[in-house]
This record gives structure tokens, C-alpha cells and sequence, in this order.
């Protein structure tokens, strides 16, 4: 591996190095194929980046494939339902590594605006791990573009060795996830453990002025 | 188009029909007509049939659970008291049976009039929550009964395919019902509020137990 | 100058016979052979790539949009990077499916697309192998690529997968019937199977006019028809089915992922090269400059400048037409393809014997044109559809 | 690593009772499909590729709308409408604020009708516009007609985003009137695009309307009777497509519809041709209702003083209120108890009941006609599951 | 004919592509990092909260009134009043949010809070570009991060800022009258008071008039 300041050094004279690593990263990151999969209001902005206003198909991105065992990248776009979350799972399982997840909008990252309904799963991070988080009720395609570009810079950023490697280089990192089976209350389990590591959260749960309100 | 003229209309063409005239205090006067079980799909079929009347366009079925209600009323009482006759304020109190009403919206095409609308009600909201249903007169109420089925838990006699139709068939809860309480998953909840912080200070305060136990266990 | 036009024009026969000069004469066969057909993968496997950007940036400007121009310079790297990541992807079989079967499809799929190209004469004296069967053997290689279908929709053990391959089936065997009957007109015309003597055949010219055999009636029509035919093989918009992502996910290859996906998508890119190829030696001339006054540009420029506008029109149909439905592209193939295959055949004879002339002209023009005519309106008029009428309400 | 599970292995054949015969094929389409316009599924049974038995499963984007809307107050409804129908957010504001001012009684301003007439009006618009993207796409046209009419819903998304805020999720409309008035220079923006919108219908007409592909695909597939269509409550352009002369905007005479001079597109046969047909001509009629609009539009107050932001409690009652949706009847009934909050809530999804007839429309017809009877039913899964 | 409604389609599809070399409508791509939609002066995305002057503490508007957090649909807001108080926009005294957090994992975007402010300290930021991969700390707003000066307002939306600037002008010349006035009476009463008390040293009668109260003390 070349050190960056040899490499500056290099291409000022003219010479471009290219390693292994960064051919790679940069296979990987030119080349996302998302799943073609929308699940609600989210779904349609986006379809508009898609679309020829944005053009989504500038990166390379707009080979929306039907099968997820074709897709790179899950844009998850919605609100994921706990009628819905299996099948999302599911899906997410199919996918073969590496993949990569984006939560588009409020109620992928956290449930949203319905996070309190009975049916509403309060974000998909608690079933699989997600790369990017898209704030916004729906985020606007500018928005879903900048996070596909951040995408692309963290596989830029990464290595394929040492400690940090990404998971689907690492053989003990799992890359299966457990699907939920339904319940006759709740999903069953009602998270994954191991991905979903919820602070605890001392904001308002120690406030008992205000619970006593 | 009259209610009360319609009213009188079906109980004179369906022999035995018992109808109750339901009074809506709202601006918008869309009064109701409640029906009884046993004619309700004659009085139904009149209503889509009859040439005057002609609802053909079942729009809209709705549920609404009405919880048992405790009414507390004071109420003054002349009793005797040491022998002699006071008046004494009582708190009297009744209950309300809860029950499960279903509501009908229905128009006419042919004629353009409408809405009138129909409700029913169940016995209780226990056990005794069947209902005729009029799927078979209007087939528009084939899916919003069974959302009602499903989300109220209202049984309704003669539908053709009552199954669950929003949540799993494996489910058991009917959620739309007022006392339903939510499964606990309220594990962060950064800016939560009234039942939620409730809610999430209970999970919270359950979730710190069991790291204690978890650590004293080792 | 023309002496050096010439050795442009045969460079590459030139410099393998150079190349094979330093090699005992015992291998020179056989080194001849592998040299050529690395040349042909590459070419077509470059020709492949250029075309998915091409495809991409085309379908986009068609959409108001620019398409893929990040990827390297105006996004040309794209395949490239496509093509890194589709072999570092990770490789699924599903556990029910037929591991051998499945692994076989693809590879099969694009062996079979490239043996096509050993009788496509790409320039002058530029062929693999010039058999005295190689229309023959091409379509026999063609049915291969049907076998590869089956066996990827069948292996997957997926309900998708398997609608897939049956309607790639029944659609390749039904557009094999009106391929073959189609070209069949060529053959009696040049009397040979031979590739290279049909192109050889037209290559000749009045004047400035070449003799293509699209510029007969019998041969414009076969050639129509046999393009409606390639695109249902290559299973092309409109007559995408067995792919139909609307209907059916992606078809047979709904199961596949990383690089076998990308070897169905590079076998289907090169069938359909291989069929267009086809299409040009047979009608238009193969690799024959279309004025007598431009021969000196060399052969194979020709026939790539005629291969890249039968694609481009590809992309071009695949950019505006919604996709047939299973029974229409069936009555298609069975109710207009096939008849009007064998009356041009008729034509073709017709032709053949009646002396060259304006009447001939008109006679078998009136043969191509009153059928195609009154088939296209019986098919219409069975199925009774037609621009309506809407009334109003106030 | 490989994952265990096939792809369709999810199929839940207990929902469809066994035919016994060994040649049919169970497939589950969705609720992942690239053409089920969200997460809907239908398990289809299959001869071959006709369609023997199909059943549509729901609830895959249930997200509990009714019960939120119980514990939220009046107005913070009004964002959660927009969520329904999320291509079509004014309508779906329009239906719930007619509701409340039923319930409540309240006036709305002259120039607060035609506000909402215009933007209601822009939304019919751009939904058949993207409905027929839809359509073509799930007819397999790889992208381009979708890609012209979401060229032009970006123009309307400009509007709206000029107007209120947000491109879609316009929470524009407020019980008794509107929110914002009209900022300088939008409604010169408006007749320009709306000028410019037949342009783009001409394009449309010559790419796809007289296609001959598109017409034996569409034409005699999927037909409903006009009977069933109203029988079973089918409502806005689908039942119009079947002869049914039904449009709510005729009909209950709701905001100032009356003042306009437009016309109702009727179909004759009921199939995916006429539901298509209608929808495009509609276009043309809103064209001619916008043109009116922007030019009688009348300066005012564009919200009834009297109605409150905060602290609103209507009377207790019940109202029924309803429009006419681009999709169809939506209607809103609204239980109060004279609280803050309704009691009861519910929201009439045309989509839903639409779907009434599904399977009747499938029925024989073939597989790939599944998507595309579906797609001209016109849903939209936030409004079908709520 | 059959085929001449394809070609129609067909060649509109070739003049879109020829077009799209030539003309602007039918390129209409906008290539986002580089190039941006101009900014539309309605837009909308996630709240911030508006501080005059160049202190975000000591300028913020809010005053931990609780108005918005409850109105919020989703409620996402969360604020905690402070113990003290400061001086707000006018100049009164006022408490302010000692905690102020948006959860912009939950917000929907839709307004209300800057509909049922009374006091315009929050409106709507036009950021869109806010993706994180920071599930917790990054999708939660502290006050620090949401204050926003009233100028970057101004450059956002400035009709709107314009008016409310303006409103803001009014009620500080409006406050400044009052403590004017307020000066004004206290002087007058002071002197009523001399005068009060030269005329109680002279009737010594008790005093039973209310002190004369100014202006601006609430």
C-alpha cells in the first residue's frame, strides 16, 4: 500500500497509482444497483430522482433491479410496516454481499411521523444494519443524491483489511440476518440485539417534573 | 329526500322492520337511522331497490367502539333523614354497556341523493359481536367489513370471505378498539410525550432491572 | 494509394499471416483459429460494453435526461465498473436449486453466442471458418442459447424463474420458425448456405448501387421480418417476456447474482449482435460498402457502422414500445410472421423466374405489400381493437 | 452465506383452498413487485398463465392512520392526510377540511375555494399524468412515457413547492380556508404551465394513445360491468370508465364547482383502454376548469377569521364529507365528541374499495394483464392500507 | 394500417432525443451537486429556531411557552423550560428553553409548530442535504444546532422575515412606548404622591386609593 503523501508526491509528477484497494472501492461505489423496491410515500420521490429532472443514472445508479439477488443497495423508502418488515428482511438476506442500506425518509430511519401506531415498525435499523440515513417526510431527491454521494464516499473511505474492513469482508460478521416470524401480538423477536443498540436514552426518561405534568 | 319520510317508507314495505330514528346534534344534520338485526338486510334491499329510493352505492362502512361508560351524576334525593324529610345529593351511578356500531354510508347513483345513513350495533363488545352483514346487497362492504372484522373484531353473519384484512392473519388483538394497548417497543423515545413517556419511562425502568439482574447473575 | 487502402482494408488477415510466419507450420491452423477468436471475443465482449453505455446514455436522451456521464470520461468507464463489481459480488445459489444445472446455464448461454460468430464474415476474408453450412450452423447454435434459457429457469427452482423460461421457450421456438423461413429466401436467391458466398454475391454493383438483397421486395420484406424474428430471440423490447420485469421480476435469471447475472447479460448482448450480424450478411450485404464509390473504406468499418445502427435502432424501438402479451406475441409469430414468410418464399420464386423489369417489380412489390396488408387487418379485425370515440356528459 | 430461502418460497397457500389439480401454479405477487406500486400482493393461482383464483392481501402498509388521527387534535390531522394518497396530498387535504366543516359548520372564503380548485385541480393533473407513466410502465415501455410525465408533475411540483412549501406533502389546506395566500408571481407560473400542459398531452397522444401494442393489450382486458361497478362502489374514473355518470364534483355540487363549465368523460366498455381513455380526457376537462379558475380568481380573505388554529372543538356529531379524488370518492367521517380530538376517524379510501373488483376483473385474463388491470385501477398504498 | 401508431411513437421518441441536443425543455436534467434548482422562498424542511443579534443564547425568540411540542403531530419536539429568566425579542422578561431538542428522525415537515408559534422564533429551514450515518446524535437537534440567526432567516425566506421583522419593530416601539409611559407615570405618580402626601399631612385622612399602576409591569 502506498502512503498518501508518496501518492501526492506521485501524481504531481504524473504518475497515477492506482492499488488494488481503490479499483475496487471504486467498482464498488460507481456501480450501485438499487433494488427496486418502494414501500410508500418516500417511493415516489424516489422514483423523481430517477426520474429526468435528477437523473439518478449520472452515477451509474438507475439499473433498478426487480431481484434483489442483482442489487447493491437497498433504498429502504418508507415506512416499513410490521406486516412488511419480514418480507424487508427477507429481502435484505437475498441481497449478496456486499450490499449496502440507505433509510430514505422518517419512517424508515425511526418510524416517523406513524411511529406510534400498532403496526409500525420503528425503523428498520432494528432488524439489519443501515450505511445512510435520509432525514425528511419525504426527503427530497436532492436529498436521496447527497446520501447516495455520501454512500459513496464511506466505500471510498474504506479498507479491505485490518479491523475496520467492511463486514462482508470479514468471515465472522454474519451477513444473514434473523427475519421476524409474526407474532399474535408483535413480531417476534421484536428486534435484532445484535444490530440495534439503543442508547438509553436519559433525555426525558429521568424528567419526572415532566412526566408528573 | 326526508329521513323521517324515509323512515316511515321502510317501515311501511318491511313488515316488522324496527327502526330507530338517531339524532345527529352536528352542523351538518346527517341524521341516522339504526337498524335492528333481524331486518337488516330486508330493509337493506329495500333501500337499493325501492324506485323512489334506489341506494344503490353503499359508500362508506364504518366501525366505532363505544366502550361500557360509567356515568356519574349527582342527583338530588328527598330521603329521611333522623325523620325528617332533606334533600341529599347522591352520586348515582349508571353504566352504559359498551357495544360496537357500524356505520353506513349510502348514496344513489341513479337518483344522485344522498347520503342517508344506517347504523347497527352489536350486544356487547365481549361476546356477543355478531352482525348481519350486507356485503350481499352491496358488495362494496366486502373489504370494509373486513377491516372491521379485523381492526374492531365485529363478526359479521353471511359475509363471504371474512378474514383479517390489514394485519397478520396469526394476530389476535383488534387494535381500533379504545382500551387495545400497543406492544412495548419503546426503547428510544428522545422526545417523548404524555402515554409515550409513560410508556418508555416504564420499558426504561424495566430495561435498567434487568441490566441489574443481568449483573448480579454474573 | 489504393494498394494501401487494400492493406488497411486486410490488416488483419496481413498481420495474422505475419504473426503466424514465425510459427512452424504444424500449429499454424490451429494458432490461426485462436488468434482470430480472441480477436473475436474481444471485440465483441468491447462492443458489449460500448453498447450498455451507449444503450444507457441513448435511452436517456430519449427521457430529457443525460444518463450515466460520471463513471470516468462522459461516464464510458461505466461497464468497466459494472464489471469490477459483478465479479466481486457475492455469488448466490439458492439452496434448492440444481448447483450443476445452474452453474452450466450461463456459461452455456455465452460459449453458444460466441460459436455463432465462426460464420459471420466480419470483413473481406475475414471469417472464422467458412463452412459450406454456416447459415445452418448458426441457426443450430442459435437453438443452444434456448437450451441455456431452460436450463436457468429450470435450475432455479424459483416460480418466477420458471414463468420465465417458459415463455422463453415458447417464444424462441415459435420466432425460430419465421428466423429460419425468413432467411430462406436468401439461400434460394444465392443458391448456398455459405456465408461468405452470399455476402460475396452481394457485393457486386449497378452502377453505384449495390446488389443487397433488401433492395428487392422478397428481400425487404425477409429482411422486416427477420428482424421482427431476432429481436423476439434476442428477447428484445417489445418482445421483452421472458424478462418482463413488470410481470415476472427478471425472468429466468431472477435467481442469479455477481458475475453469472452479468454472463446472462453479456450472452444476451452477444446473441443479439450475433443475430443482427446475421441480418446484415444476409440482406444487407454483409460487410460490402453500400455505394460502389466507397469500397475503399475497409470492409469491416462497413459492417460495424451496420451492426451499431442495427442496434441503435434496437434501443431505439426499446425506448418507445410497451411490451406484447404472451398470446399476441404467439398470434404474431403464428398468424402474420409465419404466412407471410411463406408467401415470400413464393415471391422470392416468383422473382427468381420472371425476367428482370418493371413488372417484375410491381408483381412481387403487390406480393409483399397486399398480404402484409390484409394480414395485418384480419389480425386487427379479429381482435376488433381501434381508436374510440367518448361521449360526454355535462 | 447463500441464502437459504427461494424467492417465492413465501407463498401462504393456506388462503387459497386447493383446486386439485395438479397443473396449477401458486405464485405470490408482491408484496415486493416491481409493479404492485408499493406493497401490495396478490396470490395468484395460475393455468399456465391464465389466471384462475386471485387474491389480494393488504395491510403491508397499514401504518395505523385511524387511530393516530383519534389522539391527535383536529388540525394535526391535516399532515397525516397528506400521507394517504401520497401522489394527490391538496386532494386528500380538501376531503378531510370539507369533513371538518361539515361537522363544524364553517364558511370559506370565495378566493380560498378557487385556491383550492386550482391546486386540487393541479393535483388531478399530475396523478393521471403518473398514472399513465405507470401504466405504460408496467406494460413494459422501459421508462419513457413516465419519464414525460414526471417531466411534467416536476413543473407541478414547482407550483406547489412555490405555493406551500413542499413538493409533496403539501398540508396546504386549513378548515375554513387555505393556508398562505399565493406568494407574487405564482399564479403567472401557473398559467404558464398550465398552458404549456396540452403540449405535453399531444405528446403523449402520439406516443402512445393510437399504439397499436397498446391497444390490443389494453382493449377488451379487464372489463366491468357498469352493474358491479356500482355494486360494488367503484367510484371516480373507473366507474366512469363502465358508463357510470357519477362524478361528485357534478353530483354533491361541493366548493364552486358549479361556476365552471366542464364536461364528464364516459366510457362505453369498462375494459384498461376506456379506464385509460378517461383519464386522459379528464386531463383535458381540468385543463379547461384551471383556465376558468385563474381567470375569475377573485381577491379576499383566503381563510374564515373565525375559525381557531389552536384549541378547535367541534360540536359533538358526526359528519360524512367527500370528494372527488383523482382516484375516486374519498370521503372522510368524523365522530366528535366535542373534544379536541375526533373521536372517531375514518377515512374512505377510494383505492381500497376499488380493489373491490379485482379479482373479478382477473380473472381468465392473463398474467401479464394482472399488472396491468391493476395499474388501471389506479391505487396507492398509503390510501389502501391507511 | 397496422404499425402507424407505432411509428407516430417512434418518432417522437427520436425527436426527444434529437431535441434533447438542441433545447433546454427536453434536457431537463439539473445535475445536483454542481448545479441546484433556485431556491424557492416557500420551501420547507426541518425547523430551526431564529436568535437576533449575534448571541444564538441570549438572542433566541423561544420562550419555552410548550406550544409547539404540544401541537406537534408527531411529536418530536421536546423542550425544557429554563429555571430562570432573560429579557426576550421585546425586551420583557421571559423564561427560555433550557433544553431544546427536534428529532428530525420523526418530523414530518409539516408546519404547525411555525403556524401556532405566537412569538416567531421557530420557522422552516430549506437544508435538505442532511444525510448521516449517525443514527442517534446525528438525527437529534440540540438547541446549539437549531438556533439560527435572524439574518440567515432573512436570506431564506425574506418576505416572510421582512414581515415579521417588522411585526417585531412595532411591538419593541410598542414596548418602548410602554416603558415610556410606564417612566412617565411612575414620575407622575411619584409627584401625585408628594402632592398626595403634602395634602395627607394637611386632611390626615387615610390614604385608601390604589397606587396608580403603569403601563408594562405585568
Amino acid at each position: 500500500m502506498v502512503d498518501e503523501e508518496l501518492k501526492n508526491e506521485m501524481s504531481k509528477q504524473g504518475i497515477v497509482t492506482t492499488t488494488l484497494q481503490e479499483l475496487y472501492n471504486w467498482g464498488r461505489r460507481s456501480s450501485l444497483w438499487p433494488l427496486n423496491f418502494g414501500l410508500a410515500c418516500c417511493a415516489i420521490e424516489m422514483i423523481a430522482t430517477t426520474m429526468a429532472r435528477y437523473d439518478m443514472a449520472r452515477f451509474g445508479a438507475e439499473v433498478f433491479r426487480p431481484s434483489p439477488r442483482q442489487a447493491d443497495l437497498m433504498i429502504v423508502a418508507g415506512t416499513v410496516t410490521k406486516k412488511m418488515a419480514p418480507q424487508v428482511v427477507r429481502l435484505y438476506n437475498q441481497m449478496p454481499e456486499p450490499k449496502y442500506v440507505i433509510a430514505m425518509g422518517a419512517c424508515a430511519i425511526s418510524g416517523g411521523p406513524f411511529k406510534q401506531g400498532y403496526n409500525v415498525l420503528k425503523g428498520i435499523d432494528r432488524y439489519f444494519p443501515v450505511d445512510i440515513y435520509i432525514p425528511g417526510c419525504p426527503p427530497r431527491p436532492e436529498a436521496l443524491l447527497d446520501a447516495f454521494m455520501s454512500l459513496q464516499k464511506m466505500i471510498d473511505a474504506q479498507q479491505l483489511t485490518g479491523p475496520n474492513r467492511p463486514r462482508h469482508l470479514n468471515a465472522d460478521a454474519k451477513s444473514e440476518f434473523i427475519v421476524p416470524k409474526f407474532g399474535e401480538h408483535d413480531l417476534e423477536p421484536a428486534q435484532n440485539s445484535t444490530v440495534w443498540k439503543a442508547p438509553l436514552v436519559q433525555i426525558s426518561g429521568t424528567e419526572t417534573d415532566k412526566s408528573a405534568k | 329526500m326526508n329521513l323521517e319520510n324515509i323512515k316511515s317508507e321502510i317501515e311501511a314495505n318491511v313488515p316488522g322492520c324496527q327502526l330507530e330514528f338517531v339524532l345527529n346534534p352536528s352542523p351538518s344534520a346527517q341524521h341516522s337511522l339504526r337498524l335492528d338485526h333481524a331486518h337488516a338486510v330486508a330493509v337493506a334491499t329495500y333501500l337499493r331497490d325501492a324506485a323512489d329510493l334506489r341506494f344503490d352505492f353503499c359508500s362508506n362502512v364504518t366501525g366505532i367502539d363505544w366502550p361500557a361508560k360509567e356515568l356519574t351524576e349527582k342527583v338530588k334525593v328527598k330521603k329521611l333523614v333522623d325523620g325528617e324529610e332533606k334533600e341529599v345529593e347522591e352520586v348515582r351511578k349508571t353504566t352504559i354497556p359498551g357495544t360496537l356500531e357500524v356505520v353506513y354510508h349510502l348514496f344513489s347513483v341513479e337518483k344522485k341523493h344522498g347520503p342517508i345513513t344506517l347504523r347497527m350495533s352489536t350486544k356487547d363488545r365481549e361476546t356477543e359481536v355478531h352482525m348481519p352483514s350486507l356485503t350481499p346487497v352491496w358488495r362494496s362492504a366486502e373489504f370494509q367489513e373486513r377491516e372491521i372484522f379485523d381492526l374492531f373484531g365485529v363478526v359479521f353473519d353471511g359475509h363471504p370471505d371474512l378474514r383479517r384484512l390489514l394485519m397478520w392473519p396469526d394476530f389476535i388483538d383488534h387494535p381500533m378498539r379504545r382500551d387495545y394497548v400497543a406492544p412495548d417497543d419503546f426503547e428510544y423515545e428522545p422526545t417523548a410525550h404524555d402515554a409515550v413517556l409513560q410508556r418508555a419511562n416504564q420499558h426504561q425502568s424495566e430495561a435498567i432491572a434487568k441490566l441489574a439482574s443481568e449483573a448480579e447473575g454474573k | 494509394m489504393n494498394l494501401k487502402l487494400d492493406q488497411l482494408d486486410q490488416i488483419f488477415v496481413i498481420l495474422n499471416n505475419w504473426l503466424l510466419g514465425y510459427l512452424p507450420p504444424v500449429v499454424r491452423p490451429l494458432c490461426s483459429s485462436i488468434l482470430a477468436i480472441a480477436l473475436i471475443l474481444v471485440t465483441f465482449a468491447l462492443l458489449f460494453a460500448i453498447t450498455t453505455v451507449l444503450e444507457r446514455k441513448g435511452l436517456g436522451r430519449i427521457q430529457n435526461r443525460f444518463g450515466p456521464n460520471r463513471v470516468g470520461p462522459c461516464g464510458f468507464l461505466q461497464p468497466i465498473a459494472d464489471g469490477i463489481k459483478s465479479l466481486t459480488k457475492e455469488d448466490i445459489v439458492p439452496n434448492p436449486a440444481d448447483h450443476v444445472v445452474h452453474f452450466l446455464a450461463p456459461v452455456l448461454l455465452v460459449a453458444a453466442a460466441f460459436m455463432a460468430y465462426a460464420v459471420l464474415p466480419i470483413g473481406r476474408n475475414m471469417i472464422l471458418v467458412d463452412m459450406n453450412a454456416g447459415v445452418l450452423y448458426f441457426f443450430a447454435i442459435g437453438s443452444l442459447m434456448e437450451l441455456a434459457v431452460f436450463m436457468a429457469g429450470w435450475s432455479s427452482r424459483s416460480k418466477y424463474s420458471l414463468l420465465g423460461a417458459m415463455r422463453a421457450i415458447a417464444q424462441m421456438i415459435s420466432y425460430e420458425v419465421p428466423l429460419v423461413l425468413a432467411s430462406i429466401v436468401v439461400i434460394m436467391q444465392s443458391g448456398s448456405l455459405s456465408t461468405v458466398s452470399i455476402v460475396n454475391m452481394q457485393a457486386t454493383y449497378t452502377g453505384i448501387w449495390p446488389h443487397w438483397f433488401v433492395f428487392t421486395p422478397w428481400g425487404f420484406a425477409g429482411f422486416a421480418l427477420f428482424m421482427i424474428a431476432a429481436t423476439a430471440e434476442s428477447n428484445r423490447s417489445p418482445f421483452d417476456l421472458p424478462e418482463g420485469e413488470s410481470e415476472i421480476i427478471a425472468g429466468y435469471y431472477t435467481e442469479y447474482s455477481g458475475f453469472k447475472f452479468a454472463l446472462f447479460f453479456l450472452g444476451e448482448y452477444i446473441g443479439m449482435f450475433a443475430t443482427s450480424a446475421m441480418a446484415i450478411t444476409l440482406f444487407l450485404g454483409g460487410w460490402s460498402a453500400p455505394f460502389s464509390f466507397l469500397t475503399w473504406i475497409p470492409s469491416y468499418f462497413w459492417f460495424f457502422a451496420k451492426l451499431l445502427t442495427i442496434i441503435l435502432t434496437f434501443i431505439w424501438v426499446r425506448g418507445t414500445l410497451p411490451r406484447l402479451r404472451m398470446d399476441q406475441l404467439m398470434n404474431l409469430a403464428w398468424e402474420f410472421m409465419l404466412p407471410m414468410t411463406l408467401l415470400n418464399l413464393l415471391t422470392a420464386g416468383v422473382w427468381h423466374f420472371m425476367p428482370a423489369g418493371a413488372l417484375r417489380w410491381l408483381i412481387c412489390g403487390a406480393m409483399v405489400v397486399v398480404p402484409c396488408i390484409l394480414l395485418s387487418r384480419g389480425l386487427k379485425q379479429r381482435k376488433k381493437f381501434q381508436v374510440r370515440k367518448y361521449r360526454f356528459s355535462e | 452465506m447463500s441464502d437459504a430461502t427461494n424467492l417465492t418460497a413465501q407463498i401462504d397457500i393456506n388462503t387459497i383452498p386447493a383446486l386439485g389439480k395438479e397443473q396449477l401454479l401458486e405464485l405470490a405477487m408482491g408484496p415486493q413487485h416491481p409493479s404492485t406500486h408499493g406493497v401490495f400482493r396478490m396470490n395468484v393461482v395460475l393455468d399456465g398463465e391464465r389466471v384462475m383464483k386471485l387474491k389480494p392481501v393488504f395491510g403491508y402498509l397499514h401504518r395505523n392512520h385511524e387511530k393516530i388521527a383519534e389522539s391527535e387534535t383536529y388540525l394535526g390531522s391535516m399532515p397525516y392526510t397528506d400521507r394517504l394518497d401520497y401522489i394527490c396530498s391538496i386532494t386528500n387535504n380538501w376531503a378531510y377540511a370539507i369533513a371538518v366543516e361539515k361537522l363544524a359548520g364553517i364558511e370559506v372564503p370565495e378566493r380560498a375555494e378557487y385556491l383550492r380548485v386550482i391546486t386540487g385541480e393541479l393535483t388531478r393533473l399530475q396523478n393521471h399524468a403518473c398514472l399513465l407513466g405507470f401504466l405504460m410502465q408496467d406494460m413494459g415501455a422501459s421508462g419513457t412515457p413516465l419519464m414525460y410525465a414526471f417531466r411534467e408533475r416536476e413543473k407541478i411540483m414547482d407550483l406547489f413547492e412555490g405555493l406551500t412549501g413542499a413538493r409533496m406533502m403539501c398540508n396546504y389546506l386549513r378548515f375554513g380556508g387555505c393556508r398562505v395566500d399565493t406568494p407574487a408571481g405564482w399564479m403567472d407560473a401557473a398559467r404558464k404551465v398550465v398552458a404549456e400542459f396540452p403540449r405535453f398531452l399531444d405528446e403523449y397522444e402520439n406516443l402512445l394513445v393510437g399504439n397499436e401494442i397498446l391497444m390490443d393489450r389494453t382493449q377488451e382486458v379487464g372489463i366491468l360491468s357498469k352493474e358491479l361497478a356500482i355494486n360494488a362502489g367503484i367510484s371516480g374514473p373507473m366507474a366512469r370508465a363502465s358508463g357510470v355518470d357519477y362524478d361528485i364534483r357534478k353530483v354533491d355540487h361541493y366548493s364552486i364547482y358549479d361556476r365552471f363549465n366542464f364536461r364528464i368523460p364516459l366510457g362505453e366498455r369498462g375494459d384498461v383502454y376506456d379506464r385509460y381513455m378517461i383519464r386522459f380526457l379528464e386531463m383535458r376537462e381540468s385543463i379547461k376548469i384551471l383556465e376558468q379558475a385563474m381567470r375569475d380568481i377573485p381577491d379576499g380573505p383566503i381563510v374564515d377569521p373565525k375559525t381557531k388554529i389552536r384549541g378547535f372543538r367541534p360540536k359533538p356529531g358526526e359528519a360524512y364529507g367527500r370528494i372527488e379524488s383523482p382516484k375516486g370518492e374519498l370521503g372522510f367521517y368524523l365522530v366528535s365528541d366535542g373534544a379536541l380530538n375526533p373521536y372517531r376517524y375514518r377515512v374512505r379510501p377510494p383505492s381500497l374499495i376499488n380493489l373491490t373488483v379485482l379479482e373479478d376483473l382477473c380473472i381468465g385474463q392473463n398474467v401479464a394483464d394482472v399488472v396491468v388491470i391493476l395499474g388501471s385501477i389506479d391505487i396507492v398504498l398509503g390510501e389502501v392500507d391507511r | 394500417m397496422v404499425g402507424k401508431g407505432i411509428i407516430k411513437g417512434m418518432v417522437e421518441t427520436a425527436r426527444n432525443f434529437l431535441g434533447s441536443y438542441v433545447s433546454k425543455q427536453r434536457l431537463t436534467t439539473i445535475q445536483y451537486p454542481e448545479e441546484r434548482a433556485p431556491q424557492i422562498e416557500a420551501a420547507r424542511n426541518f425547523p430551526f429556531l431564529v436568535f437576533d443579534g449575534t448571541d444564538a443564547e441570549q438572542g433566541l425568540r423561544c420562550v419555552a411557552c410548550q406550544i409547539c411540542e404540544k401541537e406537534c403531530p408527531p411529536k418530536c419536539i421536546f423542550i425544557e423550560k429554563s429555571k430562570d429568566k432573560k429579557p426576550d425579542a421585546t425586551g420583557k422578561m421571559q423564561f427560555y428553553p433550557a433544553t431544546f431538542n427536534i428529532d428530525i428522525s420523526v418530523c414530518m415537515s409539516c408546519q404547525i409548530c411555525v403556524e401556532v408559534c405566537p412569538f416567531d422564533s421557530i420557522k422552516m429551514d430549506v437544508v435538505y442535504d442532511l444525510s448521516n450515518n449517525d443514527r442517534f446524535a446525528g438525527l437529534l437537534l440540540h438547541k446549539q444546532q437549531l438556533a439560527k440567526s435572524n439574518e440567515y432567516y432573512n436570506t431564506i425566506h425574506p418576505t416572510e422575515a421582512a414581515a415579521v421583522d417588522a411585526h417585531f419593530a412595532e411591538e419593541r416601539a410598542k414596548a418602548a412606548a410602554r416603558v415610556k409611559a410606564a417612566a412617565e407615570a411612575k414620575l407622575a405618580a411619584e409627584a401625585k404622591a408628594a402632592t398626595d402626601a403634602k395634602a395627607k399631612s394637611e386632611t390626615t385622612l387615610a390614604d385608601t386609593q390604589a397606587q396608580p399602576v403603569g403601563g408594562g409591569t405585568r
